[in-house]
Protein backbone atom coordinates (compact mmCIF):
# COMPACT_ATOMS: atom_id res chain seq x y z
CA UNK A 1 0.00 0.00 0.00
CA UNK A 2 1.69 3.32 -1.23
CA UNK A 3 0.07 6.48 0.33
CA UNK A 4 2.72 8.47 -0.81
CA UNK A 5 0.37 10.18 -3.50
CA UNK A 6 -1.99 11.30 -0.88
CA UNK A 7 -1.62 15.01 0.94
CA UNK A 8 -2.17 15.25 4.32
CA UNK A 9 -6.04 15.03 4.92
CA UNK A 10 -5.97 12.03 2.46
CA UNK A 11 -4.07 10.44 4.38
CA UNK A 12 -5.58 11.09 7.75
CA UNK A 13 -9.26 10.16 5.79
CA UNK A 14 -7.56 6.84 5.16
CA UNK A 15 -6.10 6.17 8.56
CA UNK A 16 -9.87 6.59 9.37
CA UNK A 17 -11.25 3.84 6.79
CA UNK A 18 -8.10 1.50 7.69
CA UNK A 19 -9.34 2.09 11.56
CA UNK A 20 -12.95 1.38 10.99
CA UNK A 21 -12.10 -1.86 8.18
CA UNK A 22 -10.05 -3.88 10.83
CA UNK A 23 -12.57 -3.50 13.59
CA UNK A 24 -14.46 -4.81 10.99
CA UNK A 25 -12.01 -7.43 9.59
CA UNK A 26 -11.31 -8.28 12.99
CA UNK A 27 -15.22 -9.17 13.87
CA UNK A 28 -15.07 -11.48 10.48
CA UNK A 29 -12.09 -12.99 11.74
CA UNK A 30 -14.02 -13.71 15.27
CA UNK A 31 -17.91 -15.37 13.63
CA UNK A 32 -15.62 -17.00 11.08
CA UNK A 33 -13.68 -18.90 13.60
CA UNK A 34 -16.87 -19.29 15.68
CA UNK A 35 -18.83 -21.00 12.48
CA UNK A 36 -15.33 -23.02 11.26
CA UNK A 37 -14.41 -24.57 14.44
CA UNK A 38 -18.55 -25.39 15.33
CA UNK A 39 -18.82 -27.07 12.30
CA UNK A 40 -15.19 -28.95 12.47
CA UNK A 41 -16.11 -29.95 16.02
CA UNK A 42 -19.81 -29.93 16.77
CA UNK A 43 -20.83 -33.63 15.99
CA UNK A 44 -22.82 -35.03 19.12
CA UNK A 45 -26.26 -33.85 19.37
CA UNK A 46 -27.69 -35.73 22.04
CA UNK A 47 -26.95 -33.39 24.71
CA UNK A 48 -26.73 -29.21 24.61
CA UNK A 49 -23.43 -28.76 26.42
CA UNK A 50 -20.53 -29.14 24.57
CA UNK A 51 -18.38 -32.46 25.34
CA UNK A 52 -15.09 -32.47 26.55
CA UNK A 53 -13.33 -33.93 23.45
CA UNK A 54 -15.84 -31.16 21.31
CA UNK A 55 -13.99 -28.24 23.99
CA UNK A 56 -10.64 -29.32 23.24
CA UNK A 57 -11.11 -29.63 19.89
CA UNK A 58 -12.85 -26.22 19.61
CA UNK A 59 -9.74 -24.72 21.24
CA UNK A 60 -7.37 -26.40 19.23
CA UNK A 61 -8.86 -24.94 16.34
CA UNK A 62 -8.86 -21.78 16.96
CA UNK A 63 -5.11 -22.08 18.29
CA UNK A 64 -4.00 -23.81 14.66
CA UNK A 65 -5.98 -21.33 12.74
CA UNK A 66 -4.64 -17.87 14.14
CA UNK A 67 -1.06 -19.67 13.70
CA UNK A 68 -1.86 -20.47 10.16
CA UNK A 69 -2.57 -16.79 9.15
CA UNK A 70 -0.19 -15.65 10.95
CA UNK A 71 1.93 -17.69 8.77
CA UNK A 72 0.46 -16.88 5.69
CA UNK A 73 0.29 -12.81 6.77
CA UNK A 74 4.25 -13.13 6.84
CA UNK A 75 4.64 -14.75 3.37
CA UNK A 76 1.88 -12.40 1.93
CA UNK A 77 3.86 -9.56 3.55
CA UNK A 78 6.75 -10.74 2.07
CA UNK A 79 5.28 -11.00 -1.58
CA UNK A 80 5.30 -7.32 -2.58
CA UNK A 81 1.66 -5.90 -2.37
CA UNK A 82 2.13 -3.20 -5.45
CA UNK A 83 3.86 -6.56 -7.50
CA UNK A 84 -0.03 -8.12 -6.59
CA UNK A 85 -1.73 -4.65 -7.80
CA UNK A 86 0.58 -4.23 -11.22
CA UNK A 87 -1.09 -7.61 -12.43
CA UNK A 88 -5.18 -5.94 -12.69
CA UNK A 89 -5.27 -5.66 -16.30
CA UNK B 1 -26.56 31.18 24.11
CA UNK B 2 -26.24 27.71 23.22
CA UNK B 3 -22.31 28.39 21.86
CA UNK B 4 -21.78 29.72 25.86
CA UNK B 5 -23.62 27.29 28.30
CA UNK B 6 -23.62 23.31 26.74
CA UNK B 7 -21.21 23.60 23.42
CA UNK B 8 -20.93 20.79 21.24
CA UNK B 9 -19.99 18.02 23.95
CA UNK B 10 -22.61 18.08 26.00
CA UNK B 11 -25.43 18.92 23.49
CA UNK B 12 -27.84 16.27 24.25
CA UNK B 13 -29.34 16.51 21.04
CA UNK B 14 -26.32 16.23 18.73
CA UNK B 15 -25.38 12.93 17.19
CA UNK B 16 -21.93 11.70 17.96
CA UNK B 17 -20.65 9.35 14.87
CA UNK B 18 -18.37 7.34 16.71
CA UNK B 19 -21.28 6.03 18.66
CA UNK B 20 -23.67 5.42 15.89
CA UNK B 21 -20.48 3.54 14.17
CA UNK B 22 -19.97 1.34 16.95
CA UNK B 23 -24.16 0.81 17.60
CA UNK B 24 -23.83 -0.28 13.57
CA UNK B 25 -20.72 -2.73 13.98
CA UNK B 26 -22.69 -4.06 16.38
CA UNK B 27 -25.71 -4.50 14.44
CA UNK B 28 -23.88 -5.99 11.49
CA UNK B 29 -21.59 -8.69 14.36
CA UNK B 30 -25.53 -9.57 15.13
CA UNK B 31 -26.37 -10.25 11.68
CA UNK B 32 -23.55 -12.05 11.19
CA UNK B 33 -23.82 -14.53 13.90
CA UNK B 34 -27.15 -15.23 13.57
CA UNK B 35 -26.63 -16.36 9.61
CA UNK B 36 -24.00 -18.25 10.42
CA UNK B 37 -25.96 -20.07 13.04
CA UNK B 38 -28.83 -20.41 11.01
CA UNK B 39 -26.92 -22.15 7.92
CA UNK B 40 -24.33 -24.45 10.19
CA UNK B 41 -27.43 -25.84 11.96
CA UNK B 42 -28.88 -26.15 8.77
CA UNK B 43 -26.21 -28.20 7.65
CA UNK B 44 -26.00 -30.07 11.19
CA UNK B 45 -29.77 -30.86 11.58
CA UNK B 46 -31.71 -30.73 8.57
CA UNK B 47 -29.44 -32.11 5.47
CA UNK B 48 -26.61 -33.94 7.07
CA UNK B 49 -26.20 -35.55 3.68
CA UNK B 50 -27.25 -32.90 1.41
CA UNK B 51 -26.93 -35.51 -1.69
CA UNK B 52 -29.83 -37.51 -0.63
CA UNK B 53 -32.13 -34.92 0.66
CA UNK B 54 -35.04 -33.88 -1.68
CA UNK B 55 -37.46 -32.32 0.67
CA UNK B 56 -40.13 -34.51 0.69
CA UNK B 57 -42.00 -32.55 3.32
CA UNK B 58 -42.13 -28.99 4.53
CA UNK B 59 -42.42 -29.56 8.15
CA UNK B 60 -39.64 -29.84 10.55
CA UNK B 61 -39.71 -33.08 12.10
CA UNK B 62 -39.52 -33.49 16.02
CA UNK B 63 -36.12 -34.78 15.69
CA UNK B 64 -35.01 -31.78 13.49
CA UNK B 65 -36.62 -29.49 16.16
CA UNK B 66 -35.11 -30.83 19.06
CA UNK B 67 -31.37 -30.90 16.92
CA UNK B 68 -31.93 -27.47 16.15
CA UNK B 69 -32.10 -26.61 19.84
CA UNK B 70 -29.47 -28.44 21.19
CA UNK B 71 -27.18 -27.27 18.24
CA UNK B 72 -27.92 -23.64 19.06
CA UNK B 73 -27.18 -24.24 22.46
CA UNK B 74 -23.54 -25.81 21.44
CA UNK B 75 -22.92 -22.56 18.74
CA UNK B 76 -23.49 -20.39 21.64
CA UNK B 77 -21.23 -22.20 23.69
CA UNK B 78 -18.26 -22.00 21.05
CA UNK B 79 -19.06 -18.17 20.53
CA UNK B 80 -17.93 -17.97 24.03
CA UNK B 81 -15.42 -20.39 23.85
CA UNK B 82 -14.08 -18.82 20.46
CA UNK B 83 -13.77 -15.11 22.33
CA UNK B 84 -12.60 -16.47 25.50
CA UNK B 85 -9.37 -18.52 23.22
CA UNK B 86 -8.75 -15.53 21.39
CA UNK B 87 -8.62 -13.04 24.06
CA UNK B 88 -6.07 -16.52 25.58
CA UNK B 89 -3.98 -16.44 22.35
CA UNK B 90 -3.51 -12.07 21.98
CA UNK B 91 -2.34 -10.43 19.60
CA UNK B 92 -5.50 -12.25 17.59
CA UNK B 93 -6.19 -9.23 15.80
CA UNK B 94 -2.87 -8.75 14.21
CA UNK B 95 -2.91 -12.40 12.85
CA UNK B 96 -6.22 -10.80 10.26
CA UNK B 97 -3.85 -7.96 9.42
CA UNK B 98 -0.72 -8.63 10.28
CA UNK B 99 0.84 -8.01 6.12
CA UNK B 100 1.47 -4.48 6.98
CA UNK B 101 -0.41 -1.93 5.22
CA UNK C 1 -28.99 -4.35 21.54
CA UNK C 2 -29.03 -1.81 24.22
CA UNK C 3 -29.75 1.65 22.38
CA UNK C 4 -30.50 3.48 25.50
CA UNK C 5 -26.59 5.24 25.74
CA UNK C 6 -28.16 6.84 22.64
CA UNK C 7 -30.24 10.35 22.61
CA UNK C 8 -33.17 11.03 20.68
CA UNK C 9 -31.67 11.59 17.38
CA UNK C 10 -29.39 9.20 17.38
CA UNK C 11 -31.90 6.97 17.73
CA UNK C 12 -33.74 7.82 14.99
CA UNK C 13 -30.48 7.44 12.64
CA UNK C 14 -30.18 4.03 14.17
CA UNK C 15 -33.78 3.28 12.96
CA UNK C 16 -33.35 4.55 9.65
CA UNK C 17 -30.00 1.87 9.27
CA UNK C 18 -31.65 -0.55 10.71
CA UNK C 19 -34.99 -0.35 8.63
CA UNK C 20 -32.32 -0.32 5.62
CA UNK C 21 -30.26 -3.14 6.62
CA UNK C 22 -33.72 -5.13 7.45
CA UNK C 23 -34.41 -4.66 3.60
CA UNK C 24 -31.36 -5.82 2.50
CA UNK C 25 -31.65 -8.82 5.13
CA UNK C 26 -34.69 -9.72 3.61
CA UNK C 27 -33.37 -9.83 -0.23
CA UNK C 28 -30.16 -11.75 0.68
CA UNK C 29 -32.78 -14.06 2.53
CA UNK C 30 -34.44 -14.49 -0.73
CA UNK C 31 -31.68 -14.97 -2.98
CA UNK C 32 -30.09 -17.20 -0.52
CA UNK C 33 -32.90 -19.68 -0.20
CA UNK C 34 -33.23 -19.27 -4.26
CA UNK C 35 -29.57 -20.68 -4.74
CA UNK C 36 -30.16 -22.93 -1.82
CA UNK C 37 -33.02 -24.68 -3.10
CA UNK C 38 -32.21 -24.24 -6.63
CA UNK C 39 -29.00 -26.43 -5.91
CA UNK C 40 -31.18 -29.25 -3.54
CA UNK C 41 -33.84 -29.60 -6.03
CA UNK C 42 -32.66 -28.99 -9.61
CA UNK C 43 -31.16 -31.87 -10.70
CA UNK C 44 -32.25 -32.95 -14.19
CA UNK C 45 -31.20 -30.66 -17.17
CA UNK C 46 -32.69 -32.92 -20.09
CA UNK C 47 -35.36 -30.45 -20.36
CA UNK C 48 -35.66 -26.64 -19.68
CA UNK C 49 -39.17 -26.57 -17.35
CA UNK C 50 -38.91 -27.59 -13.83
CA UNK C 51 -40.29 -31.44 -13.05
CA UNK C 52 -43.14 -31.57 -10.77
CA UNK C 53 -40.65 -33.53 -8.27
CA UNK C 54 -38.64 -30.53 -8.13
CA UNK C 55 -41.38 -28.12 -8.12
CA UNK C 56 -42.94 -29.90 -4.73
CA UNK C 57 -39.17 -29.96 -3.74
CA UNK C 58 -38.46 -26.01 -3.51
CA UNK C 59 -41.79 -25.61 -1.91
CA UNK C 60 -40.44 -27.91 0.16
CA UNK C 61 -37.15 -26.46 0.61
CA UNK C 62 -38.81 -22.94 1.42
CA UNK C 63 -40.79 -23.85 3.48
CA UNK C 64 -38.80 -26.19 5.90
CA UNK C 65 -35.62 -23.39 5.60
CA UNK C 66 -38.72 -21.01 6.71
CA UNK C 67 -39.48 -22.99 10.08
CA UNK C 68 -35.89 -24.07 10.50
CA UNK C 69 -34.86 -19.83 10.29
CA UNK C 70 -38.05 -19.11 12.68
CA UNK C 71 -36.98 -21.63 15.55
CA UNK C 72 -33.33 -20.51 15.73
CA UNK C 73 -34.49 -17.10 16.33
CA UNK C 74 -36.28 -18.03 18.89
CA UNK C 75 -33.21 -19.43 20.62
CA UNK C 76 -31.25 -16.92 19.29
CA UNK C 77 -33.53 -14.09 20.63
CA UNK C 78 -33.74 -16.44 24.42
CA UNK C 79 -29.68 -15.80 24.51
CA UNK C 80 -29.60 -12.49 25.62
CA UNK C 81 -27.58 -10.49 22.49
CA UNK C 82 -25.33 -8.53 25.23
CA UNK C 83 -24.06 -11.93 26.66
CA UNK C 84 -22.88 -12.44 22.86
CA UNK C 85 -21.14 -9.52 22.90
CA UNK C 86 -19.25 -9.51 26.29
CA UNK C 87 -17.16 -12.26 24.51
CA UNK C 88 -15.21 -10.47 21.74
CA UNK C 89 -12.14 -9.61 23.39
CA UNK D 1 -39.02 32.57 -6.92
CA UNK D 2 -38.96 28.93 -7.16
CA UNK D 3 -39.77 28.67 -3.23
CA UNK D 4 -42.93 29.90 -3.37
CA UNK D 5 -43.57 28.08 -6.74
CA UNK D 6 -42.82 24.37 -7.03
CA UNK D 7 -41.15 23.83 -3.96
CA UNK D 8 -38.68 21.02 -2.82
CA UNK D 9 -41.23 18.45 -3.46
CA UNK D 10 -41.70 19.14 -6.73
CA UNK D 11 -38.42 20.26 -7.55
CA UNK D 12 -38.20 18.53 -11.15
CA UNK D 13 -33.74 18.71 -10.30
CA UNK D 14 -33.67 17.38 -6.20
CA UNK D 15 -32.38 14.07 -5.95
CA UNK D 16 -34.82 11.93 -3.54
CA UNK D 17 -31.97 9.70 -1.42
CA UNK D 18 -35.07 7.37 -0.62
CA UNK D 19 -35.69 7.21 -4.46
CA UNK D 20 -31.51 6.28 -5.19
CA UNK D 21 -31.75 4.33 -2.15
CA UNK D 22 -34.10 1.85 -3.84
CA UNK D 23 -32.53 2.04 -7.14
CA UNK D 24 -29.40 0.83 -5.22
CA UNK D 25 -30.98 -1.77 -3.84
CA UNK D 26 -32.56 -3.01 -7.04
CA UNK D 27 -29.28 -3.09 -8.70
CA UNK D 28 -27.68 -5.07 -6.09
CA UNK D 29 -30.07 -7.99 -6.10
CA UNK D 30 -29.60 -8.14 -9.58
CA UNK D 31 -26.05 -8.38 -9.62
CA UNK D 32 -26.34 -10.84 -6.09
CA UNK D 33 -29.14 -12.78 -8.50
CA UNK D 34 -26.94 -13.11 -11.23
CA UNK D 35 -23.65 -13.86 -9.32
CA UNK D 36 -25.52 -16.84 -7.66
CA UNK D 37 -26.90 -17.82 -11.41
CA UNK D 38 -23.22 -18.45 -12.56
CA UNK D 39 -22.15 -20.12 -9.37
CA UNK D 40 -25.12 -22.63 -9.67
CA UNK D 41 -25.07 -23.23 -12.88
CA UNK D 42 -21.03 -23.56 -13.23
CA UNK D 43 -21.49 -26.73 -10.05
CA UNK D 44 -24.39 -28.17 -12.25
CA UNK D 45 -23.04 -27.63 -15.77
CA UNK D 46 -19.35 -27.42 -15.68
CA UNK D 47 -17.76 -29.31 -13.06
CA UNK D 48 -20.17 -31.84 -11.73
CA UNK D 49 -17.24 -33.79 -10.45
CA UNK D 50 -14.94 -30.72 -9.20
CA UNK D 51 -12.28 -33.27 -7.61
CA UNK D 52 -11.74 -34.99 -10.88
CA UNK D 53 -12.07 -31.60 -12.66
CA UNK D 54 -8.77 -30.57 -13.94
CA UNK D 55 -9.64 -28.42 -16.98
CA UNK D 56 -8.12 -29.96 -19.74
CA UNK D 57 -9.89 -27.67 -22.57
CA UNK D 58 -11.21 -23.84 -22.04
CA UNK D 59 -13.24 -24.17 -24.88
CA UNK D 60 -17.32 -24.55 -23.58
CA UNK D 61 -18.40 -28.00 -24.38
CA UNK D 62 -21.46 -28.45 -26.85
CA UNK D 63 -22.73 -30.44 -23.86
CA UNK D 64 -22.30 -27.76 -21.41
CA UNK D 65 -23.51 -25.05 -23.63
CA UNK D 66 -27.24 -26.71 -23.93
CA UNK D 67 -27.38 -27.69 -19.99
CA UNK D 68 -26.06 -23.73 -19.40
CA UNK D 69 -29.22 -22.50 -21.34
CA UNK D 70 -31.68 -25.06 -19.53
CA UNK D 71 -29.57 -24.60 -15.71
CA UNK D 72 -30.61 -20.48 -16.50
CA UNK D 73 -34.12 -21.09 -17.72
CA UNK D 74 -35.06 -23.94 -13.97
CA UNK D 75 -32.86 -21.17 -11.88
CA UNK D 76 -35.26 -18.17 -13.25
CA UNK D 77 -38.24 -21.02 -12.35
CA UNK D 78 -36.94 -21.28 -9.18
CA UNK D 79 -36.84 -17.59 -8.23
CA UNK D 80 -40.39 -17.33 -9.10
CA UNK D 81 -41.43 -20.28 -7.07
CA UNK D 82 -39.79 -19.15 -4.16
CA UNK D 83 -40.73 -15.76 -4.14
CA UNK D 84 -44.49 -16.99 -4.39
CA UNK D 85 -43.89 -19.56 -1.74
CA UNK D 86 -42.36 -16.72 0.77
CA UNK D 87 -45.58 -14.65 0.04
CA UNK D 88 -47.81 -17.21 0.94
CA UNK D 89 -46.13 -18.28 4.14
CA UNK D 90 -46.36 -14.73 4.92
CA UNK D 91 -44.46 -12.96 7.56
CA UNK D 92 -41.49 -14.67 6.03
CA UNK D 93 -39.55 -11.36 6.19
CA UNK D 94 -39.64 -11.61 10.43
CA UNK D 95 -38.15 -15.12 10.01
CA UNK D 96 -34.99 -13.49 9.21
CA UNK D 97 -34.82 -11.01 11.52
CA UNK D 98 -36.59 -12.14 14.51
CA UNK D 99 -34.59 -11.84 17.29
CA UNK D 100 -35.55 -8.66 18.96
CA UNK D 101 -33.77 -5.42 17.90
CA UNK E 1 -33.53 -1.85 -14.58
CA UNK E 2 -35.32 0.89 -14.96
CA UNK E 3 -34.63 4.16 -14.73
CA UNK E 4 -36.78 6.41 -16.81
CA UNK E 5 -38.44 7.21 -13.20
CA UNK E 6 -35.31 9.40 -12.20
CA UNK E 7 -34.67 12.50 -13.00
CA UNK E 8 -31.35 14.43 -14.56
CA UNK E 9 -29.54 14.78 -11.08
CA UNK E 10 -30.84 11.49 -9.88
CA UNK E 11 -29.78 9.35 -12.62
CA UNK E 12 -26.14 11.19 -12.37
CA UNK E 13 -26.03 9.58 -9.10
CA UNK E 14 -26.86 6.14 -10.22
CA UNK E 15 -24.65 6.86 -13.07
CA UNK E 16 -21.49 7.09 -10.51
CA UNK E 17 -22.80 4.66 -8.12
CA UNK E 18 -22.82 1.83 -11.42
CA UNK E 19 -19.81 2.87 -12.34
CA UNK E 20 -18.14 2.33 -8.92
CA UNK E 21 -20.14 -0.97 -8.27
CA UNK E 22 -18.70 -1.85 -11.90
CA UNK E 23 -15.22 -1.95 -10.88
CA UNK E 24 -15.82 -4.04 -7.59
CA UNK E 25 -17.68 -6.75 -9.22
CA UNK E 26 -14.55 -7.14 -11.33
CA UNK E 27 -12.40 -7.18 -8.59
CA UNK E 28 -14.19 -9.58 -6.96
CA UNK E 29 -14.62 -11.53 -10.49
CA UNK E 30 -10.64 -11.21 -10.87
CA UNK E 31 -10.12 -12.49 -6.73
CA UNK E 32 -12.94 -15.17 -7.06
CA UNK E 33 -11.12 -16.61 -10.03
CA UNK E 34 -8.01 -16.77 -8.22
CA UNK E 35 -9.50 -18.77 -5.90
CA UNK E 36 -11.57 -20.91 -7.70
CA UNK E 37 -9.13 -21.66 -10.09
CA UNK E 38 -6.26 -22.05 -7.33
CA UNK E 39 -8.17 -25.01 -6.04
CA UNK E 40 -9.56 -26.22 -8.69
CA UNK E 41 -5.80 -26.59 -10.19
CA UNK E 42 -2.87 -26.53 -7.29
CA UNK E 43 -2.86 -29.73 -5.98
CA UNK E 44 1.28 -30.73 -5.95
CA UNK E 45 2.55 -28.65 -2.84
CA UNK E 46 6.03 -30.68 -3.23
CA UNK E 47 7.69 -27.51 -4.55
CA UNK E 48 6.91 -23.75 -4.96
CA UNK E 49 6.34 -23.19 -8.37
CA UNK E 50 3.79 -23.96 -10.27
CA UNK E 51 3.77 -27.63 -12.75
CA UNK E 52 3.31 -27.59 -16.70
CA UNK E 53 -0.18 -29.19 -15.97
CA UNK E 54 -1.38 -26.79 -13.53
CA UNK E 55 0.05 -24.03 -15.31
CA UNK E 56 -2.34 -25.00 -18.35
CA UNK E 57 -5.14 -26.33 -15.92
CA UNK E 58 -5.18 -22.47 -14.45
CA UNK E 59 -5.61 -21.03 -17.74
CA UNK E 60 -8.10 -23.28 -19.07
CA UNK E 61 -9.86 -22.86 -15.84
CA UNK E 62 -9.88 -18.86 -16.56
CA UNK E 63 -11.35 -19.28 -20.06
CA UNK E 64 -13.88 -21.64 -19.28
CA UNK E 65 -15.10 -19.71 -16.55
CA UNK E 66 -15.72 -16.54 -18.42
CA UNK E 67 -17.16 -17.94 -21.11
CA UNK E 68 -19.35 -20.10 -18.74
CA UNK E 69 -20.21 -16.06 -17.68
CA UNK E 70 -20.89 -14.44 -20.82
CA UNK E 71 -23.09 -17.34 -22.01
CA UNK E 72 -25.28 -17.30 -18.17
CA UNK E 73 -25.03 -13.37 -18.86
CA UNK E 74 -26.70 -13.35 -22.36
CA UNK E 75 -29.40 -15.94 -20.92
CA UNK E 76 -29.90 -13.37 -17.73
CA UNK E 77 -30.65 -11.01 -20.44
CA UNK E 78 -33.34 -12.41 -22.33
CA UNK E 79 -34.57 -12.67 -18.68
CA UNK E 80 -36.36 -9.55 -18.19
CA UNK E 81 -34.78 -7.83 -15.05
CA UNK E 82 -38.36 -6.20 -14.67
CA UNK E 83 -39.93 -9.77 -15.00
CA UNK E 84 -37.37 -10.70 -11.63
CA UNK E 85 -38.17 -8.01 -9.67
CA UNK E 86 -41.92 -8.73 -9.91
CA UNK E 87 -41.71 -11.38 -7.90
CA UNK E 88 -39.80 -9.80 -5.04
CA UNK E 89 -42.88 -9.83 -2.55
CA UNK F 1 -6.05 35.28 -2.78
CA UNK F 2 -5.68 31.55 -3.29
CA UNK F 3 -9.09 32.01 -5.74
CA UNK F 4 -6.47 33.87 -7.92
CA UNK F 5 -3.62 31.85 -7.46
CA UNK F 6 -3.68 27.80 -7.07
CA UNK F 7 -7.52 27.56 -7.10
CA UNK F 8 -9.48 23.93 -5.82
CA UNK F 9 -7.61 21.74 -8.58
CA UNK F 10 -3.88 22.63 -7.24
CA UNK F 11 -5.06 22.87 -3.44
CA UNK F 12 -2.35 20.76 -1.61
CA UNK F 13 -4.73 20.65 1.63
CA UNK F 14 -7.71 19.69 -0.79
CA UNK F 15 -8.96 15.76 0.01
CA UNK F 16 -9.73 14.54 -3.90
CA UNK F 17 -12.84 11.79 -3.14
CA UNK F 18 -11.54 9.72 -6.40
CA UNK F 19 -8.08 8.81 -5.13
CA UNK F 20 -9.74 8.47 -1.65
CA UNK F 21 -12.03 5.58 -3.77
CA UNK F 22 -9.22 3.92 -5.08
CA UNK F 23 -7.24 3.61 -2.27
CA UNK F 24 -10.21 2.32 -0.61
CA UNK F 25 -10.87 0.05 -3.57
CA UNK F 26 -6.90 -1.34 -3.10
CA UNK F 27 -7.39 -1.78 0.10
CA UNK F 28 -10.39 -3.99 -0.01
CA UNK F 29 -8.58 -5.97 -2.73
CA UNK F 30 -5.75 -6.68 -0.72
CA UNK F 31 -8.08 -8.04 2.06
CA UNK F 32 -10.10 -10.39 -0.13
CA UNK F 33 -6.69 -11.62 -1.54
CA UNK F 34 -5.61 -12.64 1.93
CA UNK F 35 -8.38 -14.05 3.21
CA UNK F 36 -8.92 -16.13 -0.36
CA UNK F 37 -5.50 -16.95 0.61
CA UNK F 38 -5.86 -17.63 3.81
CA UNK F 39 -8.92 -19.98 3.36
CA UNK F 40 -7.71 -22.05 0.51
CA UNK F 41 -4.03 -22.41 2.00
CA UNK F 42 -6.04 -23.55 4.47
CA UNK F 43 -8.06 -26.10 3.07
CA UNK F 44 -4.27 -27.50 1.11
CA UNK F 45 -2.50 -27.80 4.03
CA UNK F 46 -4.47 -28.30 7.13
CA UNK F 47 -7.62 -30.38 6.14
CA UNK F 48 -7.21 -31.73 2.94
CA UNK F 49 -10.08 -34.38 4.81
CA UNK F 50 -12.57 -32.15 7.29
CA UNK F 51 -14.73 -35.01 7.65
CA UNK F 52 -11.76 -36.54 9.60
CA UNK F 53 -9.99 -33.78 11.18
CA UNK F 54 -10.80 -33.19 14.90
CA UNK F 55 -7.87 -31.10 15.95
CA UNK F 56 -5.88 -33.26 18.37
CA UNK F 57 -3.21 -30.19 18.62
CA UNK F 58 -3.11 -26.69 18.97
CA UNK F 59 0.20 -26.03 16.50
CA UNK F 60 1.21 -26.27 13.25
CA UNK F 61 2.89 -29.61 12.53
CA UNK F 62 6.82 -29.07 10.46
CA UNK F 63 4.71 -30.44 7.37
CA UNK F 64 2.02 -27.85 7.36
CA UNK F 65 4.24 -25.06 7.66
CA UNK F 66 5.85 -26.13 4.78
CA UNK F 67 2.87 -27.09 2.95
CA UNK F 68 2.03 -23.27 3.91
CA UNK F 69 4.59 -21.42 2.86
CA UNK F 70 4.70 -23.28 -1.09
CA UNK F 71 0.74 -23.27 -1.38
CA UNK F 72 1.10 -19.02 -0.53
CA UNK F 73 3.93 -19.20 -3.24
CA UNK F 74 1.78 -21.06 -5.76
CA UNK F 75 -1.65 -18.66 -5.28
CA UNK F 76 0.97 -15.51 -5.77
CA UNK F 77 1.58 -17.22 -9.67
CA UNK F 78 -1.59 -18.13 -9.85
CA UNK F 79 -2.88 -14.71 -9.02
CA UNK F 80 -0.48 -13.15 -11.60
CA UNK F 81 -1.49 -15.85 -14.02
CA UNK F 82 -5.06 -15.10 -13.29
CA UNK F 83 -4.04 -11.68 -14.40
CA UNK F 84 -2.42 -12.49 -17.35
CA UNK F 85 -5.25 -14.33 -18.51
CA UNK F 86 -7.88 -12.31 -17.95
CA UNK F 87 -5.96 -9.48 -19.87
CA UNK F 88 -5.81 -11.89 -22.90
CA UNK F 89 -9.26 -12.70 -23.05
CA UNK F 90 -10.00 -9.16 -23.45
CA UNK F 91 -13.15 -7.80 -22.31
CA UNK F 92 -13.28 -9.73 -19.19
CA UNK F 93 -14.67 -7.06 -17.40
CA UNK F 94 -18.15 -7.16 -19.66
CA UNK F 95 -18.59 -10.65 -18.93
CA UNK F 96 -18.98 -9.99 -15.20
CA UNK F 97 -21.46 -7.47 -16.19
CA UNK F 98 -22.82 -7.90 -19.66
CA UNK F 99 -26.40 -8.53 -18.84
CA UNK F 100 -27.13 -4.66 -19.64
CA UNK F 101 -28.19 -2.20 -16.86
Amino acid sequence: MDFSQLNGPEQAQMTAVIEKKQMQDFMKLYTGLVERCFNACAQDFTSKALTTNETTCVQNCVDKFLKHSERVGARFGEYNAVCLMYYIP
Amino acid sequence: MSFIFGGKQQNPNAVDPAKIEMAVAELDMITDVFNRLVSSCYSKCIQPNPMSHRYVEGDLLKGEGVCIDRCSAKFFEVNKLVGERMQTMGGAAQAGGSFGH
